[in-house]
């Protein structure tokens, strides 16, 4: 665990990128089958679930992928939607496009982990196009946040300028509305409430002060 | 009897593409991509297409053929993608400068609502109701609908003139089995198109020789198939004695 | 061929089942995908086409089945929509119920040869409900009949007790509207034209008299 | 980690199956058919159960379990088929004295158009437009809407409780294989369904025993799956060399 400190810059407090993604992956459930978008979600794949099994699905149609290979014993045919050379876990199974995001929209995704740039206290986030964009990249975003049966959220709490990614409404445009239920930031874990945030639990040495002065909205302890 | 689907040349499988043809490319992330069928179109130099894909590429070194590229060429009127700018903001797609300058007109379509607008072309559906981008920007203005107390928007079927799609193996009938992630958007593409071209990975092998159980693009959806020959010539050549499995 | 005589009755006159069936398939043009409906339509798959070869679709996913099987030689596994133990010619495929329709709805169909209670004079067709029965019989006609490139049916011309099946509208409820372009009967070919039925061709010992009479709109010879 | 998917008998299989359920039944003309499935709900007696099936059966002799068996049973409130009559006049299936007696409802539905609801149901579409049945009986009073000139039908998804349906190979993880016309509806029932239950003709492989890429339906969409045993407790038993190919 990293982070002693207490918050103040230049000290190494709060999660980094593996401890965020570690503390979603420890909400999965046996048997969940689960969607990790690109980046620091990926991490969740890390880390160790006990006798816990889950079935990690890709928008390309690959069910049951397992780690990513190591350089020289890649197979070329096989990406997730990272485009990673991940591996086949024992079971695997293929299919076409349409039937992945069949999966997706009928709702047999028990948990998408994505990252984004804003996320609100009604649960809204976005994570698709940056303010004057013109163009996008949605992927299979806006279907896994629409359809899956829990949207999770890693993000770091504040952007490059300090400035809150937890707000009471996005500014960006939204992927979808009211789907998140579950945040992890380098600050700690936070629920949407609809008023605010709840806190689930806080990052070592990032105090209640620390994160509400970050937030963009109320934080209930 | 039916001619030979087998055709010599990606030159040749490509030399009638009109200007104005709408044209689907398969492929995510490196596997099911044409890359041959896209040099040989690039050469050919058709204009005016409307090209479908799930991103205009061009966010990676090495650098293969894309349609990015062919936009870069000025043979594009228009992408349908799900991605017409990069996932990270300080990525920058070669595409978004001509995007930015109106040179180029862009369909943003959820990467979920493209296939099934794919394969509702391709199954005779015109029109269908989804769940996905209700209540964003991309649903703004647009016909939405109440089904069981939820509200969906209506998409429309995406036919294409031609498809250009990758496989791993193929016969002579022209069915086609891809391997791995490679599948992906290329048989919704074959069946969302009136002339699909095919580039084949393996030697394709006399009619009867796939297991009629294992075919994931019936040969009635090909027409045109290219085997890729090895490297240099052939781009991005994947042989049994590369892979791993 | 059967026929030589005048169309009075005790005699053989007309085309028999193979007859009619043998007539329309040799429409059938080189390379098309062909669907044959139960009973008479089935024995279009006998007729010798010389070099051209047609691909045999049936609604249950079986693209590009050969002839029935002999008893004993059956795989029970592979049936036809007609519940035949056909065989495979090489280079078949198999796809599930909603792929096979999408072939029919798509357009791939090139013909579709259908049996019928009655044909009318705008091409409508009725085949899959008796009067005053309270269920009925579609399976796969109303797909086929809506979205194959062309529509045959083959059917004697008259009914048991001698009432014309080509009518001037069908008193039956129909299958689809204003879509078959060629009709097989045992008294010869006959394209529904609007106003009536034009004769493509009459079978030996059928008289355009006696074909007029036994029809129950305009002949147009 | 997941029990295992694997039931004992096929009485355990059906055990918790309610009154009142929605259970689609796979098969057409024989392959795919679930019949020892379909024999142990008779014997388990649910009730006022609506019924998806091609068809209600009892066309043909020998007669084996099938959806008009039920409704002899008195456990049918309603059909949902393609054939709800005989195709011949002169045949009458023996449903059909229920549904005329108005003991049992039953929805008549064209082939493509169940199969496309199923389909739909299972790819989370809850709606869709068709060409088929414009025009005709099916049609009257329900909505059309004209998309590029032509007139389509409007139609719902099918989602069901309970799909029963007969494979060829299955893995522990409950991938499955279908062999040659056995694949018919089974897999888009097995998508529609909350809960799959499949009886199996092979003895059922390890996970990761059958190809990635020569699966009709994933394991995550199966949750139960029985062997059939050899005759004569076994419906219909095809083993390997029983078979022609």
């Amino acid at each position: 665990m990293s982070g002693e400190g207490t918050g103040q810059p230049g000290q190494a407090a709060g999660w980094d990128r593996q401890q965020m993604a570690d503390r979603l992956a420890r909400e999965f459930q046996d048997g969940w089958i689960v969607n990790l978008g690109v980046g620091i979600p990926t991490l969740c794949s890390n880390t160790d679930l006990g006798d816990r099994a889950v079935i990690y699905h890709a928008e390309n149609g690959v069910i049951g992928y397992g780690p990513v290979l190591p350089p020289g014993q890649e197979d070329l045919h096989l990406v997730n939607a990272g485009g990673q050379n991940v591996s086949l876990k024992p079971g695997a199974a293929i299919v076409h496009h349409a039937d992945s995001f069949g999966i997706i929209r009928s709702g047999r995704i028990d948990v998408t982990v994505m990252g984004a740039y804003e996320v609100s206290a009604d649960g809204d986030f976005a994570n698709w196009k940056v303010g004057g964009a013109k163009g996008g990249g949605i992927g299979g975003a806006m279907d896994l946040a629409a359809c899956a049966q829990r949207v999770f959220i890693i993000l770091e709490h504040v952007t490059r300028k300090g400035e809150p990614r937890l707000v009471r409404q996005c500014s960006l445009p939204v992927t979808a509305r009211g789907v998140v239920t579950l945040v992890a930031t380098n600050y700690g874990l936070f629920a949407p409430s609809g008023e605010g945030f709840a806190v689930r639990e806080l990052a070592p040495g990032i105090s209640l002060e620390a994160a509400r002065a970050a937030t963009g909205a109320p934080l209930f302890g | 009897m039916p001619r030979s689907k087998t055709v010599e040349s990606f030159a040749a499988a490509v030399a009638d593409i009109p200007d104005g043809a709408v044209i689907a490319f398969g492929g995510f992330a490196g596997p099911g991509t044409p890359y041959n069928l896209t040099r040989a179109l690039l050469d050919q130099g058709a204009r005016r297409l409307t090209c479908i894909a799930n991103t205009t590429g061009g966010a990676h070194q090495p650098r293969l053929p894309d349609v990015g590229m062919l936009v870069e060429n000025g043979q594009v009127a228009k992408v349908i993608c799900s991605f017409t700018a990069a996932t990270r903001p300080t990525d920058v797609l070669p595409f978004t400068k001509y995007h930015e300058a109106g040179e180029v007109e862009a369909e943003l379509v959820p990467q979920g609502t493209l296939a099934e607008r794919l394969r509702a072309a391709g199954a005779g559906i015109p029109a269908f109701y989804t769940p996905t981008a209700v209540g964003t920007e991309l649903a703004e203005g647009r016909e939405t609908r109440v089904i069981n107390g939820r509200e969906y928007l209506l998409e429309y079927a995406l036919p294409c003139d031609i498809a250009f799609i990758r496989a791993w193996r193929a016969d002579a009938a022209g069915n086609l089995q891809f391997r791995l992630s490679q599948r992906n958007f290329c048989p919704l593409m074959g069946m969302a198109a009136k002339l699909t071209i095919v580039e084949v990975e393996e030697e394709i092998l006399p009619a009867g020789a796939l297991d009629p159980d294992h075919i994931h693009l019936p040969g009635i959806f090909v027409q045109r198939m290219v085997q890729v020959p090895p490297p240099p010539e052939g781009l991005w050549t994947i042989r049994r004695q590369e892979r791993a499995r």
